[in-house]
Formats: structure tokens, sequence, C-alpha cells
């Protein structure tokens, strides 16, 4: 049943009795073309990509929890394209226009707001990059700006742009293609779509081991049974390195918790999103009204979806410093996600020693905006075998040749 | 906020403390005779296990000394503190 | 003037010799100390208090303290304001000024309301299946979506106020204060431990407060009075009231927020910190957090006048307020019984209650029937009537199942309905400290069952509702924690106390409704029974997804009263078991914690140091423009009068290449190496050969990553066969020590070599241009200054100006030049002596401007402008410095990667651009091709670029595309759609041969 | 021309002096700068029973072993900072003599010994209160159970890394920062003491009143 105000009128009629269910709850079936492992947004979208771009829809995604429960569902939902390498920005640019007619294509809004995003700058070293940055993505066809610390105030004037505060906002890009969106529905609107394509979705649904012949896959052992499979995504996020294992396979991957807070609702008072990495913080507004609020890494490996007091209090230091009207607002919920971060902070999206087997991981702190686009060329990948030019430079290779993308941003090193 | 025991100043705050990643990751003897791979593996290549993970913390902020810890990567639980250049305790040699 | 209509004339725990006034949406009311706001409104007849988040219904107080879903209200005006505070927690102080959030014009009438009418439309998740066409209108709907939704304001000036935070260690940490917690106290506190009780609420007691009992034969609140005078003569136990134990992490590590001046008019806080965050290290955790009590879910139930039982009864004995007039109870345990009674004696007409159960507890029945309370058995109210308060109860006969009504409706009119659905212990802070949960079917309700940490949940946090059995668990809890920590012998004994029924409850998660009403379950996100069945049918049955598709437990309340309801609720439509169900995860904090307290005094000066140079008041007081670099403060330029950046960089320029100029070098990083195997340690981390270096002369290092990408680099001086002192890049020390201390230890253990970093024991100051060496000759009698007895890069010690100082011949500025460093508390005086004696040479102090520039003109890299971690020494032209014949340095093996032997790697060049008075952008992209549209190939990127008063002409420094090959080229730079024409040279633009430095 | 100074504090230009008191009355915490203390860094292995040896000979001191421990008399002390650290304070202006002659005893013995009495500065605390102001930013437990006089420990106290050691029970503690961060830490001191009563004494003071504490 397609979605439309027209739906809901008529549901208002009855109670909304007819609403069916959004995707089926099947039963694993004994074999499948293609598994993929992780009901993130990035395996959802991969299965759909699979489904609808390369015909191919003998596709089950396995969960071992609930769909878009690990850092789909808990991530600050940002969504830009700025990035610095051509690989990078390419790959987050074809992205961000899938983003751009999501609710369209999937029939399920995914709120995506383009309200924009901004990045300040706090030191002349800020500055530098901040305009290599802007002048590489323009020259990529891709939207950005610099703004003066005047243009920060008058884009969002509750920035605290005094030049007496600690570390003064001297300019910041701003991207305004960029923005939000709505991080559960992603998942499921892609989980609908592809159930509708012929895709099933099995939830509690653990993979805990991968079987092989030789040197290919032929399907994964799981909580609800053995899965055949002649091809295995893995998109695991967190865990990656976990179901590599189970391929034989080691990653230049190692998890940690990253953490975000959200206030207490407000009505709207701010309405874009605003960066800083010297002063270190994130935030953003949601729709519901609570300021969604992001912070860095807890330094040691981690699985457990747990955050810490101190990487909140340096966070509401650090907001404090740029908004201090929000000194009064309450915290109302913390909470971890558990992120795969590669050495430099790009992703892998390829082809393993392992016939059959295929990983999209790596992407850190900052792959919800790639949904769309991952599972885009990752389906291409695993649908034909080898990557498509995305994410032709995303490989596992790239390791041991040096060729690597550091999207680190330059580190704040200075004379 | 872990609470870490180190092996010369006794449990301190985990803020004193920098952490050193994967512990017993040896840096080859003549790394101009590893292959690319062979140079891959020792530079990025991780375990990342859920679970027990051998690491290293320094306690930078105190007697700077480094020394390697059992840690539960699911519990947080740490179970053993041990010197650098010894073996893991869980593991028979 | 105004009367307070329902409050008693005795009883209560209220200050009646003092009269508070107060405002509420503008109007006059009058309360006591002791009173929270919402017992205050209570106290005046005010039952309706705002409107509800999504159909805008009107709302009231439904409870008494931190579970309140529905009472939230904006508090204080200006900078002081406040939104979503719970009326239930907001101490009354005189002059309190609340006023009702999420309604427009105002409470009673509200425009939104309209939404309630379109209701229909808008269930659960409506917004994922509408607003999507035409597709660029979405920001248009969401402009009203976003103002429809939210709470309260957010306050609109920074905040006056000041907060604190503190770290505290204790024995026994206890989170609670009701009688488990206190009898957990004092057994801990008895036995000689460190003890901190925390309770959230103004006074010690919780359950104490409100309820009767008798405790060691006597009423239960003159234990509690003796208990807190007990404890608050015990010197190791430390007592918080208005303190929220919020967040439970791992290793026992908890944060409590205390308020110490929000019950405090504004008059009254000054100077004081409003609120502080504790941070508490915890030898074993007693969590003693009480249970809270949940609404049952029938039609209507969300009217202003519905509200729990154990609130009205708190009300009642704690506030001596009477919650209405005409009261009905109902209920599915023997709980409310008591409150029926209570409530009968305090005045309110209790016309019925009416209990889930077909069979009722005989004894409390007949307490009722003496009292003259009716006891229907075997029923519910099924809906509730009225509009901004309620008027009547619909009261029918459940069936047996729980599922169909039977028999007639009788409506009793009533302005309260007292609701008590059974209790859910408060296992919040459990659950946090990773302890896993079970459900008990005798009491409904999840209880704490495996443990992770050293902590113990007692009382009603446990499921223990006896008061004499949780007085006894937490005695005994207290003496076991003590006893852990080495205190006592871990028995204790506990006071006897009056046994109570046991609670019993019925459960019926959703009351049959009789009609069409809204059924809440989360009242505060306006979650309807109906809309978890619909999320059930379209498959959002795991409890993770029926939240975040629902909302439910969402909002501030974080569901303390709904979430139970809801799973169980969400079971039922999918047939499931409740524990197979389970709960959502619970999360820090317990209740909302203020961002201002989390922040502490991390906040306006203190947030970070600003790190300063012996020299930092001089530079202050010549009118400098500082840099920061890291923490640290550094001189960027020193404008005189009104010259501009361009203009005084340019003067300072000037002044070293013509004369004498001065910097303050304090800031780079000094590391004393010690040691036999010292020179070893160098080889290792740097890429050119130490061994040897001689003493009295130093060299320029590079550092590499094992990637072999530039890491920092310095020069490095040799003061004795096993000693040197190492200088790093600003921001560079700290890692670069750590890097070595890393290197040492866990790879070099056998090596003999100590670490002592000197960054900050000298301070240095730098003079470079044609007439540095005849100011030195001037000020330093004891050091041979010509160029043979003290070549470039090498050191010398004797005095400058009198002061001992070690003397450094390196430049980075390209002239003659020297750096002196002396001990850090003569550096001031080194300089005015310098600046003195230097006057005639007019000697000019420059910043980091300045020498940035001056290096460039020579060339000269700096690790992270022209670096950013993917930088070789061959891409800058640096081969040289790499020690071809060394078997093995840091990085050695990462530089022989295939990528880094790539011909066409970004190198550094130098970029002339075409038109000599245009700076180009640092930043700016140089082009493949000009033409291209976008995307446009890139081949590199411009990394330094500025003006040269030197060379009358702009300049840049840049990473290009097998740059090395192209110079003559002239290559397209683009930056801000402009673009601009510059040849590629070699990167050196200033005394090539090197002859000034030197000479 | 302002006139020079010779040696300069890092916390001179907020002119302590000139707002210290000379009874600090009922304030919870009182303060003032140690300036100019000799500081030694001494590195050597404690297993080295040449080293010891000759170390103590030189010092007149023994070097604590005990991690966290401070060894020694009124003005020659040895903090324990690590296994093979120690740093030891000796009064102001001695710090020549003491690298010097450590040198010359440990000549031919793996060691290292180096100057960092400029590095850092003193700030010295004492009052009822001067424990809960250090526990505003200190994760050390200090209750006397815990530390107590004659211990010192490398720890944070706010953002500024420093080295603690209490030197009595009333209690006072003397703060090692880092003389570039002294600014930012008297101001934190200074802010995080205000609600116990604050006064500054000026440093012949502040050895007095510990004096008077002593005899109490
Ligand atoms: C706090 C936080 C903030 C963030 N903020 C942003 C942001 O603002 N912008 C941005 O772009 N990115 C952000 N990110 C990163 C972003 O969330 C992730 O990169 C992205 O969501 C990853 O999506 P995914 O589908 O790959 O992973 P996930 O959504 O984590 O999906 C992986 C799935 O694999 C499942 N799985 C794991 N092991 C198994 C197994 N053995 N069997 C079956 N299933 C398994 C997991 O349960 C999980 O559901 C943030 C992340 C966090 C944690
Ligand atoms: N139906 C019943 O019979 C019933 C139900 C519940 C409680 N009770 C009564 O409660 C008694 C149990 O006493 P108890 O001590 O276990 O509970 P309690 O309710 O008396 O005390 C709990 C206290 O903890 C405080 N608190 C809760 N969470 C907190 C937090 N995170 N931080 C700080 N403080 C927090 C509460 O404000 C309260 O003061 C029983 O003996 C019984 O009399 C009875
Ligand atoms: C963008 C965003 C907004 C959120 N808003 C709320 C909110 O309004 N209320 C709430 O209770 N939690 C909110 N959360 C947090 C979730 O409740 C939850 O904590 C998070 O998804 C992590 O899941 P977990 O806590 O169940 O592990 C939000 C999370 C995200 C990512
Ligand atoms: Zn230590």
């Amino acid at each position: 049943m397609k979605y439309s105000l027209l739906g809901l009128i008529k549901g208002a009629g009855n109670h909304h009795k007819d609403w069916p269910a959004a995707w089926r709850q099947p039963e694993p079936k004994p074999a499948y073309d293609v598994v993929i492992i992780g009901g993130g947004g990035h395996g959802l979208a991969t299965a759909y990509f699979l489904a609808k771009e390369h015909g191919v829809t003998n596709v089950a995604v396995v969960e071992k929890g609930w769909i878009g429960g690990g850092n789909t569902g808990r991530n600050t939902t940002i969504v830009r394209s700025n990035y610095l390498w051509d690989e990078s920005a390419h790959l987050y640019e074809k992205s961000l226009k899938l983003w751009e007619g999501l609710s369209q294509e999937l029939n399920f809004n995914t709120m995506f707001s383009q309200r924009g995003v901004m990045n300040l700058a706090h030191n002349l070293h800020d500055l530098r990059e901040l305009n290599r940055r802007v002048s590489a993505i323009r020259l990529n066809g891709i939207d950005s700006e610099f703004l003066t610390t005047e243009q920060v105030k008058a884009f969002c004037p509750i920035i605290n742009t005094a030049p007496t505060i600690r570390y003064p906002v001297l300019g910041a890009s701003l991207q305004r293609r960029g923005g939000t969106a709505r991080h559960d529905a992603v998942a499921w609107g892609f989980a609908r779509a592809a159930d509708r394509l012929g895709v099933d979705i099995l939830q509690n649904c653990e993979v805990t081991g991968i079987r092989r012949e030789g040197i290919r896959v032929t399907g994964v052992e799981t909580t609800r049974g053995f899965i055949g499979a002649r091809k295995i995504g893995s998109v695991a996020a967190g865990h990656s390195s976990v179901i590599a294992a189970m391929a034989g396979l080691r990653l230049p991957i190692e998890s940690h918790p990253l953490q975000a807070l959200v206030s207490e609702p407000v009505k709207p008072v701010l309405d874009t999103v605003v960066m800083s990495g010297a002063v270190h913080v994130y935030v953003s507004q949601s729709d519901k009204g609570e300021l969604v609020i992001g912070a860095g890494i807890d330094a040691y490996n981690s699985y457990a979806q747990r955050g810490t007091l101190q990487v909140i209090e340096e966070q509401m230091a650090a907001l404090i410093e740029l908004f201090p009207m929000f000194s009064r607002m309450r915290l109302m919920r913390q909470w971890a996600g558990i992120v795969d971060v590669c050495p430099d902070a790009s992703p892998i999206m390829a082809r393993t020693p392992v016939e059959g087997f295929y990983i999209n991981c790596g992407w850190g702190t900052g792959g919800f905006k790639a949904t769309p686009g991952s599972g885009w060329v990752f389906a291409h990948t695993i649908a034909q075998d080898r990557p498509h030019e995305l994410n032709a430079a995303f490989t596992l290779e790239r390791f041991s040749s040096g060729a690597l993308i550091d999207e680190h941003g330059a580190a704040a090193v200075a004379h | 906020m872990h609470l870490i025991a180190c092996p010369w100043c006794g449990p301190r705050d985990e803020a004193e403390f920098s952490y050193g990643g994967e512990a017993h990751i040896l840096r080859p003897e003549q790394p101009d005779a590893l292959d690319d791979a062979a140079f891959a593996n020792y530079l990025f290549m991780r375990g990342n296990p859920k679970g027990v993970h051998a690491e290293r913390w320094v306690h930078t902020v105190g007697c700077r000394r480094w020394f390697n810890a059992l840690r539960s990567t699911v519990t947080h639980e740490i179970t053993a503190i041990y010197p650098m250049g010894t073996p893991r305790p869980d593991r028979a040699p | 003037m105004t009367a307070q209509s329902h409050r008693n004339p005795t009883g209560g725990r209220i200050d009646r010799a003092r009269t508070l006034g107060f405002t509420f949406n503008g109007r006059y009311y009058e309360g006591h100390p002791g009173d929270t706001l919402a017992s205050a409104l209570l106290a005046n007849g005010v039952h309706l208090v705002g409107r509800s988040f999504k159909y805008h219904r009107p709302r009231g107080i439904v409870g008494s303290g931190a579970e309140e879903p529905n009472a939230l209200v904006q508090l204080g005006q200006g900078a002081l304001t406040e939104p979503n505070v719970r009326a239930t927690q907001a101490e009354l102080h005189d002059g309190l000024a609340a006023a009702s959030v999420n309604c427009w014009p105002g409470v009673r009438w509200d425009i939104g309301a309209i939404n309630g009418l379109l209701g229909g439309l808008f269930p659960a998740g409506f917004y994922y299946k509408t607003f999507m066409w035409p597709a660029r209108a979405w920001r248009a709907y969401e402009w009203f979506i976003r103002r429809a939704a939210g709470l309260g304001l957010a306050p609109r000036e920074p905040d006056p106020e000041r907060y604190d935070g503190t770290h505290a260690h204790c024995d026994v940490l206890v989170a609670g204060g009701g009688p488990a917690g206190l009898a957990a106290a004092l057994a801990a506190g008895r036995a000689g431990g460190r003890v901190i009780l925390a309770d959230e609420q103004a006074e010690i007691g919780g359950s104490l407060l409100a309820g009767g009992g008798t405790i060691d034969g006597r009423p239960a609140r003159a234990w509690l009075d003796d208990a807190t005078a007990e404890l608050a003569g015990m010197a190791e136990v430390r007592v918080l009231p208005r303190a929220t134990v919020f967040g439970y992490y791992d290793h026992n590590y908890l944060g409590i927020a205390e308020r110490l001046a929000d019950h405090l008019p504004p008059a009254e806080r000054a100077g004081r910190a409003r609120q502080r965050v504790w941070k508490v290290r915890a030898g074993r955790v007693v969590l003693a957090t009480g249970a809270i009590e949940r609404p049952l879910v029938f039609d209507g139930n969300d009217r202003p006048g519905v509200m729990l039982a154990t609130a009205a009864q708190a009300y009642a004995n704690r506030w001596a307020v009477r919650v209405g007039d005409r009261a009905v109870v109902v209920t599915n345990n023997d709980s409310a019984y008591q409150t029926a009674l209570d409530l009968s004696e305090s005045g309110v007409a209790v016309a019925l209650l009416a209990d889930l159960r077909a069979e009722v507890p005989a004894a409390l029945a007949q307490r009722l029937s003496r009292a003259g309370i009716e006891v229907a058995a075997g029923s519910a109210v099924v809906d509730a009537a009225g509009g901004t308060r309620v008027t009547s109860a619909e009261i029918r006969r459940l069936g047996a199942d729980g599922t169909t009504l039977e028999g007639p409706a009788r409506h009793v009119p009533c302005d309260v309905i007292a609701v008590s659905g059974g209790w859910s212990p408060a296992v919040h802070l459990f659950s946090q400290s990773g302890g896993r949960l079970r459900w008990d079917e005798a009491i409904a309700g999840f209880v704490p069952d495996i443990s992770r940490q050293a902590e113990v949940s007692v009382g009603a946090a446990r499921g223990t509702f006896d008061l004499a059995a949780a007085l006894a668990e937490g005695a005994r809890a207290g003496a076991a924690a003590a006893h852990a920590a080495g205190f006592g012998d871990g028995t204790a004994t506990a006071p006897a106390a009056n046994a109570r029924e046991v609670i019993a409850p019925r459960p019926v998660w959703r009351v049959p409704s009789a009609g069409r009403g809204k059924a809440f379950v989360d009242i505060q996100n306006d979650v309807t029974a109906a809309d978890i069945a619909l999320a059930a049918r379209e498959g959002y049955s795991a409890v993770e997804h029926l939240k975040r598709y629902t909302t439910t437990g969402m909002g501030t309340d974080q569901g303390k009263t709904s979430n139970v309801n809801a799973l169980a609720i969400l079971a039922h439509a999918t047939g499931t078991a409740i524990p197979a169900v389970g709960t959502t995860t619970f999360r820090p904090p317990y209740t909302p914690v203020t961002f201002g307290a989390l922040a502490g005094r991390t906040v306006g000066p203190l947030f970070d140091p600003a790190r300063l140079t012996a020299m930092h008041p001089w530079h202050v007081q010549a009118g400098t423009r500082f840099e920061d670099v890291g923490q640290w403060k550094r001189p960027w330029y020193y404008p005189r009068g009104s010259e501009t950046l361009h203009q005084a960089v340019a003067r300072e320029c000037r002044a070293v290449r013509t004369s004498l100029g001065i910097m303050d070098a304090s800031t780079l990083g000094k590391i004393d190496i010690q040691g036999p195997d010292a020179a070893k340690l160098l080889d290792l981390v740097y890429t050119n050969a130490w061994g040897g270096l001689e003493v009295g002369r130093c060299r320029y290092g590079l550092m590499l990553k094992e990637d072999g990408m530039v890491f920092d680099d310095g020069v490095t001086a040799r003061l004795g066969p096993q000693h040197f002192h190492m200088t790093t890049t600003t921001g560079g020390a700290a890692r670069v020590m750590a890097w070595l201390e890393e290197w040492l230890q866990t790879e070099r253990p056998h090596w003999r070599v100590y670490l002592t970093s000197v960054t900050t024991q000298w301070a240095v100051a730098a003079i470079a241009g044609p007439n540095a060496r005849r100011l030195m000759a001037e000020l330093c009698p004891n050091i041979a200054l010509d160029a043979i007895d003290f070549p470039f890069m090498a050191w010398r010690d004797g005095t400058v100006a009198g002061i001992a100082a070690r003397v450094f011949r390196v430049s980075f500025s390209g002239e003659s030049a020297f750096e002196i460093n002396v001990p850090s508390s003569q550096g001031m005086a080194l300089w005015q002596a310098l600046m003195t004696a230097g006057a005639k040479y007019d000697i000019t102090p420059y910043g980091t401007e300045a020498m940035h520039v001056l290096r460039a003109e020579k060339g000269f890299v700096i690790v992270g402008q022209e670096t950013d971690g993917t930088v070789t020494p061959g891409d800058l032209g640096m081969d040289w410095i790499v020690g071809k014949k060394k078997p093995d340095f840091v990085g050695r093996r990462g530089l022989a990667r295939a990528d880094c032997k790539r011909p066409d790697r970004k190198q550094l060049v130098g970029l002339l651009p075409q038109d000599p008075k245009e700076v180009l952008v640092e930043g700016a992209q140089i082009m493949a091709d000009a033409a291209a549209p976008p995307p446009v190939p890139m081949e590199g990127h411009v990394t330094s670029s500025y003006w040269s008063a030197t060379l009358s002409r702009s300049f840049a420094l840049a990473l290009l595309k097998g740059g090395r090959a192209r110079h003559g080229q002239t290559v397209p730079v683009h930056a801000y759609g402009k673009t601009s024409w510059a040849q590629v040279t070699e990167p050196i633009f200033y005394d090539k041969e090197g002859e000034k430095l030197r000479g | 021309m302002a006139e020079i100074v010779l040696r300069q504090s890092p916390l001179d230009h907020l002119s302590l002096d000139a707002r210290a008191v000379a009874e600090p009355g009922p304030a919870g915490v009182v303060a003032g700068e140690r300036r100019f203390v000799a500081k030694v860094n001494l590195r050597g292995d404690p297993a080295d029973e040449a080293f010891v040896k000759v170390a103590k000979g030189a010092l007149k001191v023994f070097l604590p072993t005990t991690p966290n421990t401070v060894d020694g008399k009124r003005d020659r002390y040895a903090l324990w900072l690590g296994p093979d650290e120690w740093l030891v304070i000796g009064a102001p202006g001695t710090e020549g003599r003491l690298v010097a002659d450590l040198r010359k005893a440990l000549d031919g013995i793996v060691a290292a010994v180096t100057d960092v009495t400029e590095g850092r500065t003193v700030i010295r605390l004492s009052g009822v209160h001067a424990r809960e102001t250090l526990a505003k930013g200190c994760g050390l437990d200090l209750h006397p159970r815990a530390f107590g006089r004659g211990r010192c420990a490398q720890t944070r106290l706010g953002k500024a890394n420093v080295i603690l050691h209490q030197l009595d029970d009333a209690p006072t503690f003397d703060v090692y920062v880092e003389r570039s961060f002294a600014d930012y830490l008297w101001r934190w001191i200074e802010d995080g003491a205000s609600e116990y009563g604050f006064a500054i004494v000026a440093e012949p003071i502040m050895a007095a009143l510990k004096a008077r504490r002593a005899t109490r």
C-alpha cells in the first residue's frame, strides 16, 4: 500500500486498521544468491539496489538484532558531501544526489532536510585547511562556500562570535545542500522498499560463522540455522572485524565507541548544522526539537555501546563555549555506537581474497551520509564482481600499496 | 572513566592514561625483508576482538610507564595488568 | 491575595509560618516553604498546567516527583529561563514565575488543539507516510512541523549563573534516601565506612515523607528524624539532598547532579554555584531508588485530575493538599487502599475505589467500608469525562480475562481519579550499570537479576515493597558493602517495622475501551494504545522499533511511567510474553541534567588553558596580536599604530632582512636526552645519521611515522657524548616526547636513554638579521662569534646581557641568526636587554606571520602546513636528509611501498603568480585543465602564500603532481571562482646558496 | 623603559604580593606562590646499588622507592615520579650546586641529571578546604586514608598536569605546575576556592603559617 496523504485520510476513517506490515517477517530460505550481513542502512540499501539496479532479488539481509539498531539508529544524522579528496568527494556526492530524491524513491519520508552544514574555523591553520577544502570541493562541482565571521553570525545568530572567547570563530565553510535526515526512517524505508522487491529481511538472525569450500564462500551459519549463499556481503559496521575473522581475514579496522546525546526538546532555535573541530562539538536540532550533539570517539577499542561521563562533560563545555545560551538546557539522553575506524579514515568497499566475500566497512564516524551511495556502489560490486569506478579506490590493497585516502583532515600541527 | 591500575602508581582515572592499541605486535627485526602485504599486516591489520583484548596503555600524566592490560571490549572489565615484553597471561606460553 | 483553597490547616511538611508568592501563567498564587510548584498549584486548586505534545490536549499534574510525565513548565524569565521543568520537582521560592509550555495563545484556549480534532490523521509515524510531494516542499512542511514540535523555549541569553563540579571517592554510595537507603547508609556509616547518600529530593526520607507506618514502634517520621540526625553526626558520611544520581558508568563511576541554589530566589543565588556535578568513584553501590507507580491505560486517562495514587497520597500527607473535592480511586493492587484512606482523612470525599481484581483483600476492604468508601470489586474506570478537568468516571465490571466489559456503566462524578496500575522498581541505575533484569510475575515488573558491577539493589528498587523487609535489606547491604571495604563485620541490625500487605497486582495492561476515546500510554509524547497496536501491525514489533516508531518513552521523562505499560501492550498485540519483548535500553541520565552543570567551571576563562611564555606580559604591553597554536598564545604580529597585518608583516620582514629582528621562540618543544644509547635513539627516530655529530654542533632532523609520512621536525644539538637537546615543533612537543618514550619503552627497553621535557625550562629569543652578530658581540663577551669559531649549526654556552645562556646558531629566517636560550625566569630580562641594546639597530619584534614569510622565502617547510600526514621527505624534496645507508629508521620501510615511489606524487614546488601583486589563496587548488568543466581534475594545492617585501612580489609554495619535473611551467590556480596563473619554480626564493645564514 | 627585574616567576604579572594578606583570618583556603624553588630531575636505576649509594651521598637524602612518596628534609627532598625518576627539591638558588654535585658524583654511572627549576613553579595551597578545592579538578582520592602527608603524585588538576605533594595535615599541598600553565592554574584555583573564602599569602607568611599549624 502506497504511502500518501490520501491513505492517511482513508486510514483515519477505519482506525488505520489496513496498513500492512512495512516489511515481511519471513522464515529464512535454505539459500539465497546473495546474503547481506547487517541490517543497517548500508546493508539494506545494498539489498535494495541489488534488487532494483541489478535484478538480483533472491537476497537476504540477516540482522542479529532489529534492523537499524546499529549505528544507523544512533548517529547524529549529518549528511554532507564536502570531502577533500576526489575519490571521497565523488562518492559522497553521488550519495547526496541519491538523498535528494530518496523519500520519493522509497515512498517513505526520510525527512532529508537540506538546512546546511557549517564547519567553523578557529585558528589560522583551520582557515588554511578550510580554503583548501572549499576550493577542491567546488572544483569537484560540489557546493561549498566560505563564510566570514560576520556571515557566520548572520547565518546562525546564536553562535558566540565574540573575538574574546578562547578560540574565536574566524570563519566557516558552508555546504547548503548538506543537512540532516531522520535516521530510523532511512533503515525502515530501504527495508520496506527492498522487501517489496522480494528481499527477505531476517531479524534476530546473528551470523556466527562463514562456511567456505576452499577459497569460496558457500553460506553463513546463523542463530537461525545455516543459510547458503554464493555471495556474501558484510556490512556490519562496528562488527566488521568479527565477521571478517569468520572468513579468516584480518582488517585494518578498530572498533571504538562514539558518543552522542540529545537535550530535552525545545521550540526551533537552531536551523542549521554546526560543526567545530577545534572546539570539538557538533550540533543540530532535530525536527522533534532536541539538540542532537556529537562527541569524539573514546580512545579504547570497545564493542560496548556505552557512554562515559567525561566525554559528555567535555562536550558540554565546548557547546557552551560556542552557544552560551544553551547552558540552561538539559541533557535528556546519552548513548554510544560502535564505529569501525580505518587508519586513513576512509571506508573499504571491496572484494576480498576470499571468493564471493565482499566487505563494506570502515565508515567510522561518518558513514550515515553515505548510506544510499554506499549501497549503490556495493550492490554494483557484488552483482558485477568488480567495483564501480566510484569505489574503485576504496580497496583493501591500498593498505599495502600505501595509496591511502587520508580524510583525517590535516592534523592540527603547526610550527 | 575506567579505573586503571598503573603497576607503579596504583589505580588512577583513565584520563591520566593514553591508549596504545593492540599489544604484542612486534616491530619486525628487519622491516626491509617484508613484502608490502606483510608490512601492511604489521602496520595496519588488527585483531580487534570482541572479548578479551590484550592492549597497551601508558600512564601519560603520571609515571609515563607503558604496560599491557587484558580488558574485555564487551564489559570493559580489566582482568590483568602485566609488563611490556611479557607474554599474555591468559595464553599458554 | 489568594487563598490556598485546597490546603489543609494542619499536617504536612510545609512551613506555614512563611508564605511564598509565585505566579503561574501570569497569575499570582501563594504557597509555603516545603512546597513544590506542583503542590502549591494544587493547593490553589490548579490542575490544568499544560498542553500535550501532539494533540495539544489539556494536561495536569500526574505525579509528585521525578516520574512526572506531564506537568512541564517554563521556569523563570530572561536569561534565567529554563524550559521543560517538572512542576513536581521545582521547589517553590518567593517570586517564582512559571508558565505553561507548548500552547498558544494560552493553556485554556490553545489553537493547537485543532490537532486533537484531526487526531485521526496523525497516528504513530504519520509523517513517514506523507509530506513527500512535491519533493522540494519538504523544508516548507518541516518549518511547520518543527514549530509544532518541541516543548518549552530555549533561553536566548547567556546563562549568568555559575556551576561547579567535583570528584569524590567513597566506600559506599547509596542512591536514594528512603527507608532502604537510610538503613544502608546507617549500617555502612556505623561500621566506619566512607559513605555518600544522595537523594534527588529536597528532603531525605523517600516514601517515609508521604506515608505513615511505624518503625521500631514509633511513627516512621520520628525514626527518619533520628536517622538523618545520626548520619549528620558521622564524620565519614556525606548526605546530599537535592542530588540525583543520574548516571552509573563503568568501573563504579557515577554521576550525581546536585542542585545547590535552584530552590532560592534569584536574588539569593548570587555568588553561589547553581548546581554541581559529583563524579564519584565508589567501592560499592547500594541502589535504593524505590519504585515508580504505573498509571492504568483507559480512555481519557490523560485528563487533568487523573493522577497517580501515590501522588495524590503524597499531596495529602506531605503537603497537606487536597487534590480535589471528590475522588475515585482505581487500582489493580493493594497499595491504593491506603491512598483512599489517606485522601479521605485529608478531606477529599472518596466516592469509590474500583479494584480490577475480582477478589479484593478483605481486611483492607473492611477498613475502607468503615471509612464509608465503597469498594467496587472486579471493576475499572473505563473512561474519564471532562475537558480541562475530569468531571466523572465511568465504571464498568471487567470480564474474567480482562479484555471485555460486563454489566451496566456507572458514571461517578468526581474531580480526581487516583490510579494505581502497579509498581515498576526504579531499575534505571542498575540497568545502566550493565545489570540484567528479570520479569517478576508476582509484582508484574522488571527487577534486578544479575549484577555486573559492585552494586546491590535494595528495597522497592528490587521489588521489596514491605517496609520491614526494605529496612532489613538496606541494613544488610550497607553493612556488607562497608565490610567489603574493610569496615565492620558485615552484620547490622535492622529496625523493626509494621508489615505491609503485599502488592498482588492484577495486570490489565489496556483497560477495555467502552467507546472511542483515546487511551494514553506515553502521556508526554501522546502515544496511545491504538498507536502501539498500529506499530505492531506494521511490523515495528521489536520493542526498540516500537519506541522509535511511536516515540514511546522518548520524552523528557524517558517513559518512567509508560514503558512497562507500552511493552506489555505490545506483547499482547504480538502474542509474545513480556520477558521476550524485553525493555528498551536504560541510558543516563535518570532525570535531565543541566548542560552548564556538566560543563562545570570549564567555561569562559577556564574553558581551556592559554599557555604563556615568559615574555608574554611584554607582548601584551606591546599591543601584539596573538595566534593560537595548540594551547599556546604566540605573537602573530606587532602592529604599530594603525598598521594592518600586511603592513606590519612587511615591516617586520624588512627589518629582519635589512637589520635586526627578534622573535619569541620559547614555545618550541625541547627534550633533554641523556644516556649511552642516546645517539641510537636519534638514529632510529630521525631519517638521517647522528652518530657522527660532534659535541658543540647541531643538526636538523625529520621524523617520520612508520608509514613514511613526515610527522615532525626540529634541530637537535649534541651537548655531550651521551647528551642531546632536541627541539620539536610547538604543536608537536607532547606528541614527540610520547613517541620517543614509546619507542624506548616498548621496542628498545634495553637501551639506556633518559628523556626529560625541558620545553618550559628555557625561554628563547631568536635574533635574526645582518646586525644580529653585532648585537651579540656587544652583549656576549664570552662566546667567540665569528663564523669559524661559532659556525652555522653550532651551539655555545656563555652569557648574554649577563644572563647564563645557551646560544644556537640556527636560522629559520635565512639570515644570520642566534637562538638564545636562557632560564625561563630570565626570559623577560633577556628580551628587555636585547630590545634596549638593539634599539640602535631598530630591533624589531616579529611574529609568527613574518617568520612564516621569511622561512617560505627560503623554502623551509612547516610540518602541518606543507605536510598533512600524506607527505614523504621525497615529496618535500628532502631526500638528502634520508639516510640511504642507514639500515633502519622509523618510516624507512614505509617509504619503500609502491605508492611512495610513484613519480607523479605531489611534490613541493615554488609558485610565482603571473601577477606579481596577487597573493594566491592558501589552499587554492592547481587545476590540470583550466577549461575543464567540473569535476575539474586537480593536481595539487597552494600550501603557503605571501607577499614578499624582500622580493617585492608575491610567491607561494605548493604541492604539485610530479612538480619537480615541471619547473618553468605555468599552471592555473583556482580558489573561490577565480583562476590565476603561476609559474612553477624551485621552492626557494632567497639566498639560494645560503651565504647569509652561514655568514 | 621599565626596570629590568632579573628573575620573574610566571605569576608575577598577577601581582599576588600586592593582594597578599598578613593574617588569612577565617579563609578556608590560603595560597601563594613558592618562587624559584630548586628542582632537579634525576633518573637512574634504583636496582643499581652504585647509583643509589652515590645519589644518596650527593643529596644527603634517600631516593624513595615506594611510588608516590617523598623522602628527605625540610629544604632538600626527593619526590618519586616514576620507577627510575625523582624530582629533587632544594632551596631557591641551590639548583646549580645540586646539578653539579650530582653530575660529578654520578660520573660513570648510567643516570641523568636535568635542571628543571625553571620549567615549573609551585603553588602552595593550605587550609581546611584545600582538599575540596583540589578535588574539583583532580580525580585522585585525597582522603587522609588514601593520600596524606609525605605523599606525592603526578596527576591532573583542571586541565593542567601537576605534581601534588602533601606536606602536612592542615592540609598543605604544593602543586608543581609547568610555568606556561601557571596563569591558568592560579585562576582555576582562585575560582574554585572562592566559595570557601580565599586568601593570598606571601611566601614567608606561608612558611610561618605552616610552622604554627605544625605546633598546634
Ligand atoms: C554517535 C554516532 C554519531 C554519528 N554521526 C554521524 C553523522 O552525523 N553523519 C554520518 O554520516 N555518520 C555518522 N555516524 C556514522 C554512521 O552512523 C555509520 O557510519 C553508519 O550508520 C553505518 O551504517 P551501517 O549500515 O554500515 O552500520 P550499522 O547501522 O551499524 O549496521 C550494521 C548492522 O550489522 C549488524 N550485525 C553486526 N554483526 C552481525 C552479525 N554477526 N550478524 C548479523 N548482523 C550483524 C548490526 O546489528 C547492525 O545492525 C555516527 C555514528 C555514531 C555511532
Ligand atoms: N505499593 C507499595 O506498597 C509500595 C510501593 C513502593 C514503595 N513502597 C514503600 O517504599 C518502601 C521502600 O523504600 P525504598 O527506600 O526502597 O524506596 P523509597 O521510595 O522510599 O525511596 C527511594 C528514594 O530514592 C530517591 N531516588 C530515586 N532515584 C534516585 C536517583 N537516581 N538519585 C537520587 N535519588 C533517587 C527517591 O526520590 C526516593 O526518595 C517500602 O517499605 C514501602 O513502604 C511501598
Ligand atoms: C538523531 C537522534 C535523535 C534522538 N532523539 C531522541 C529523543 O528525542 N528522545 C530519546 O529518548 N532519545 C532520542 N534519541 C536516542 C535514542 O533513544 C537512543 O538512545 C539511540 O538511538 C541509541 O539507542 P539505545 O540507547 O537504544 O542503545 C535520539 C537519537 C538520535 C540518533
Ligand atoms: Zn603510573
